[in-house]
């Protein structure tokens, strides 16, 4: 956790950890009052219940404080998503192509690879198409993901600021390896990224821009 | 029944609710397909259009006044019974049948003419148009072939019903059982109100 | 019986309804439901845009509001049978719209 | 079937048949719902461990990474077999037709339910639909390869007989639609004198809102299932995207109804545990009127939710905002629900039997898949979390640890009355220990690994989950020897004629603890008439008062 490769890591992971505290606790209290009274109204040690058949301003407050918690929830989740959906302007373009079982990954150019390889510190936008059934496009440790279908235009985009490598996975089930679906998206300086931009396009016959 | 001793109680309110509870599963599964109706021709609203032109309207307004018609004498029926003219309860559930095969004849027509087009699921034809008109044709076959279905199974219960009838088995005091079939009758009825102007009058 | 809400569901086992509904009303019902049908197709034929389908379905639940209250006899039965039908309905109302929520607004 | 050895003046229902027959068609063509209730009992213990069985081999599969004992086409095709299974064949049928149609009429006051030969009927339909499920793994083709979810196009593409699967699963939506039909106007029809809406079981209440969401999604899932059917038949253009169709279209309609489904499982068990915690505290339960209504809440809520399944699809942001929004709203009355069960417990007088220790574990595993469920309802950890084997452990914890714990909570509760014998409490207790670490141990590590980015359906992953995999697996072999030994002993304990159970071994005060143990063929002779309220221990308070 908390490796921040992307622009919504930290985010994510944040909102994440906070239902997780907050669960821990009611869930550490829970269990804690579920054991103590089995013990403490054991039938041996209390052999005469007591009646009691409910609590309007107990029902009141577990019913209120949770809505406003689970409130809490859906704003975090509801503004860290907002941030995802629509990618800057100036973001770079990118062709996705999925297909069984296996990546494509077009550039602005026409240069063609099955590895994405991307600027840092510069926002990506992924338009994803697929060309059989639905995969869906998953990088972990960005956390973002989002379905390929064959005649629905869906995109996602990104911007990682930590150079290195990380897994591109297929998250939908597509078919017999949909388990061997993976790639790498390597993220380098904005630098590195130009020249080898060059180079890889030179070398494919294809003249940069 | 057995012969142990074992019974079923009876319940003619029960009997009704259960029947009713059942249309509701049923009206619920057309509704699916309503739903995929809805949104293809929210999608696609142009080739609904064009396609829609290709229907036989004559065809399908008889087809309505046939079930609408049926759907009288069915309830007529279900009167003569309750004040006990046995011979006009069968008359009418017959006259009921013999409608459903009208429905049955003239649906047989139009998807011949259909078919003899060159419109079918999967023909040359259909899969040379927009995309549209396919899944439109796609929808027409299967939500009326479905409504077809329950046509044949309605008249199958009916059948039943007139043998009910004749070995008064339904008589005058118990007659839930032509009163169930009614419902499922109605029912087909009532899903052809929406298929009629759904189908063929959106042009 | 201490229960009055159960007491009168259950007088219903005994005193089944015998409601019968003459042949000249569903007669009647007939004619309405032909007029209606009439309506709908020479309505199809005027061109009112978005507005064809609107019209086209409530004559429709016009029409079926007729079939169920009259000859399926709902308007003769239990208050319950009208609740289940009205939560029938809703359910797919609910189906429906919040399938629209996606389509309506998608991008 | 082994006649039972107690002596009463009277038969029970397994020495008395409601027809001529004797033996095997005594069974077969019995209109007794509690004899019914039985067949469902065993057909579906068949099924489940037919699917536990895939379940094992998969995460023996899973062991380590790269192949360790099958091919990734049996891979595909066992955990959907195992999806379909468990969830047509277990769990939507475990505790609604086993013991709802066992106990349901017994416990509102009547002989039977409303339409028995219906009842019958859709046992048929389970057993058909289920023998289809199986029968297809035999066909040549395969069996279907798609995920119980049969997600277009890839349910079009693939060759495997997606279609035997597809029906089956339609047949059993099917049983299960005449199942509530049953139940509801029952329900309505067949309380016995005195028995309010207020004053029933609140298993009965689970019952009643599962039955209408029985009746009101199923068949949307029906022709869903139907639709692709055809499609696949006669190449009808309808989802596949090549013909123009929508796949998303698909799943939302497959979601429209399989969203209400988990109430369907959970619900009922729900209701279970609200019978069984105030028994063995021997004391009312807390709130009934809150935990009854919370049942209606969840059903109603319940069907506004179903697109949270889809937040990586790309749907507008409108149903983004509401779906997720509406999500929350749902985990509302399970907390409430939560909170009661555990309030019952406070002064109480509680005896720790097996059936109280299955329910504490329901409420455990339930409070950890419910707090998942949150962390997966919030839109922007949806989106990395989607389709990862967090969510596999997520509904695990609510299907398994909550439902399947409910069921085994519900046989061991109930398993006295139905058999008239006893099982070995000793026993119980540790197969009862045995099973929850072993569920939680195999499905904990899940949610970790999840989290780190293990997508869910692998049939290989990458070496860095090694480690929980094995865990994982390590768990598996826990949890099916817990299963065995909680099998054994209850098998044990229907053969054993010796301990005689008596009419109300746990003190219960609903109306199934005033018939014999097994019941009579027609439960009552007499139509008993309702006074008091489902959970009234009030002569526990009162006995202990004057012995004071």
């Amino acid at each position: 956790m908390f490796t921040s490769s992307s622009n919504f890591s930290n985010n994510v992971d944040a909102v994440f950890l906070y239902v997780v505290v907050l669960s821990l606790i009611v869930l550490v209290g829970i269990t804690i009052a579920m054991v103590y009274f089995v013990i403490r109204y054991n039938r041996k040690r209390n052999p005469i219940p007591k009646n009691i058949d409910g609590n309007l301003t107990l029902e009141v407050l577990w019913t209120v404080i949770p809505l406003c918690l689970f409130m809490s929830m859906f704003y975090f989740g509801w503004m860290g998503y907002r941030d995802m959906r629509e990618a800057p302007s100036d973001a770079m373009p990118i062709k996705v192509t999925a297909r069984m079982w296996k990546w494509d990954f077009e550039y602005p150019n026409g240069l063609k690879t099955d590895t994405l390889f991307v600027p840092a510190h510069k926002a990506i936008k992924t338009d994803l198409h697929s060309v059989d059934v639905n995969h869906a496009f998953f990088i972990p440790a960005f956390r973002v993901k989002k379905d390929v279908y064959y005649n629905k235009k869906n995109d996602l985009w990104f911007r990682s600021d930590k150079i290195g490598s990380y897994d591109i996975a297929c998250a939908e089930y597509c078919g017999l390896n949909h388990s061997m679906m993976y790639t790498k998206v390597h993220v380098m300086e904005q630098k590195d990224f130009d020249e080898w931009y060059k180079q890889t396009s030179q070398k494919a016959g294809i003249a940069n821009k | 029944m057995s012969s142990v001793t074992h019974q079923i109680h009876r319940d003619d309110y029960g009997s009704r609710m259960g029947m009713w509870l059942f249309l509701f599963t049923e009206l619920i599964l057309f509704g699916g397909m309503f739903i995929v109706y809805a949104v293809y021709r929210f999608i696609h609203q142009q080739d609904f259009h064009l396609a829609a032109q290709e229907l036989n309207t004559t065809i399908g307004l008889l087809n309505t006044i046939i079930l609408l018609t049926s759907s009288m004498t069915m309830a007529m029926s279900i009167t003569a019974i309750q004040k006990g003219n046995k011979k006009l309860a069968i008359a009418l559930v017959i006259i009921t049948i013999l409608f459903a095969f009208g429905f049955m004849v003239n649906k047989y027509f139009e998807w011949s003419a259909k078919i003899h087009h060159g419109i079918y699921p999967g023909s040359p034809d259909l899969l040379s148009k927009p995309e549209g008109q396919i899944l439109y044709f796609g929808l027409y076959y299967v939500m009326t072939g479905l409504h077809a279905l329950h046509v044949i199974i309605g008249v199958t219960i009916l059948v039943f019903n007139v043998v009910y009838l004749w070995t008064g088995h339904t008589n005058s005091n118990y007659f839930v059982k032509l009163e169930n079939a009614g419902l499922y009758w109605h029912l087909v009825d009532l899903i052809w109100i929406f298929l009629f102007p759904l189908f063929y009058l959106i042009h | 019986m201490t229960n009055s809400e159960q007491h009168t569901e259950h007088s219903e086992h005994h005193t089944e309804h015998k409601h019968i509904v003459e042949y000249g009303k569903y007669l009647f019902i007939w004619l309405g439901l032909l007029a209606l049908t009439g309506i709908t197709v020479s309505a199809a034929g005027i061109n009112l845009g978005n507005w064809t389908i609107v019209l086209a379905l409530v004559i429709a639940s016009v029409k079926s509001l007729l079939v169920l209250s009259i000859f399926m006899h709902l308007k003769f039965e239990d208050k319950v049978f009208k609740i289940f039908v009205w939560v029938a309905m809703l359910t797919f109302a609910i189906f429906i719209f919040f399938t629209f929520l996606d389509y309506s607004f998608i991008r | 079937m082994n006649t039972q050895a107690k002596v009463t003046e009277e038969k029970n229902f397994f020495q008395q048949s409601t027809n001529k027959y004797t033996g095997i068609g005594s069974w077969l063509l019995t209109v007794d719902h509690k004899r019914i209730g039985i067949l469902y009992l065993f057909s579906m213990m068949t099924f489940f461990i037919v699917a536990v069985i895939f379940g094992f081999l998969i995460r023996l599969e899973l062991i380590a990474p790269g192949k360790t004992i099958m091919e990734p086409q049996t891979y595909n095709q066992l955990f959907t077999l195992h999806g379909i299974i468990m969830i047509f064949l277990f769990i939507i049928p475990g505790l609604p037709a086993v013991f709802g149609n066992f106990m349901l009429p017994i416990m509102i006051g009547a002989k039977d339910v409303i339409f028995p030969r219906l009842n019958l009927f859709s046992w048929y339909l389970f057993i058909a639909g289920g023998l289809i499920a199986v029968v297809s793994m035999f066909l040549p083709g395969g069996s279907a390869d798609t995920g119980w979810m049969f997600y277009v196009p890839y349910s079009i593409r693939t060759t495997t007989n997606v279609i035997p699967a597809l029906t089956a699963a339609f047949i059993l939506g099917f049983s299960s639609i005449l199942t509530g039909l049953n139940f509801i106007t029952t329900i309505h029809r067949m309380r016995a004198p005195g028995m309010s809406w207020f004053k029933m079981p609140l298993f009965i209440w689970s019952l009643y809102a599962t039955a209408w969401i029985q009746i009101l999604a199923t068949p949307i899932i029906g022709i869903t299932l139907l639709l692709v059917s055809i499609e696949r038949w006669f190449g009808v253009g309808i989802f596949d995207p090549a013909l123009g169709g929508d796949p998303i279209l698909y799943q939302h309609l497959f979601w429209i109804y399989s969203h209400p489904a988990v109430y369907i499982m959970i619900l009922p068990a729900m209701g279970m545990v609200s019978e069984i915690i105030p028994v063995f505290a021997r004391r009312t339960i807390f709130g009934y009127n809150f935990i009854a209504f919370s049942s209606i809440a969840i059903a109603f809520f319940g069907s506004l939710v179903w697109a949270h399944h889809m937040f990586t699809v790309g749907m507008s942001d409108t149903a983004m905002f509401v779906f997720s929004f509406l999500t929350f709203f749902v985990s509302i009355p399970s907390a409430i629900k939560v909170f009661n069960w555990v309030s019952t417990l406070y002064k109480g007088s509680i005896s720790a039997d097996p059936p109280l220790l299955y329910a504490l574990s329901f409420i455990f595993q339930f409070a950890i898949g419910g707090f998942t469920g949150l962390m997966i309802g919030v839109l922007s950890v949806n989106i990395h979390l989607q389709d990862t084997s967090f969510i596999v452990a997520h509904f695990h914890y609510v299907m398994f640890g909550s439902t399947g714990f409910g069921i085994f909570a519900a046989m061991h509760y109930w398993f006295p009355k139905m058999f008239g014998t006893m099982y070995n409490k000793k026993i119980a207790n540790w197969a009862w220990a045995i099973t929850t670490i072993g569920f939680n141990t195999l499905y904990f590590p899940m949610f970790i690994m999840g989290y780190l980015g293990m997508p869910r359906r692998y049939y290989d992953y990458l070496p860095e989950f090694h480690t929980y995999h094995l865990v994982s697996t390590i768990g598996s072999w826990i949890l099916i020897l817990g299963l065995i030994i909680m099998f054994a002993n209850l098998i044990k304990g229907m053969r054993n004629k010796k301990d005689v159970a008596p009419m109300n071994p746990w003190g219960g005060v609903t109306l199934e603890w005033k018939v014999p143990s097994p019941p009579p063929m027609e439960n009552f002779h007499e139509i008993p008439t309702v006074t008091t309220g489902p959970y009234d221990y009030s002569h526990y308070e009162l006995a202990g008062k004057e012995t004071k």
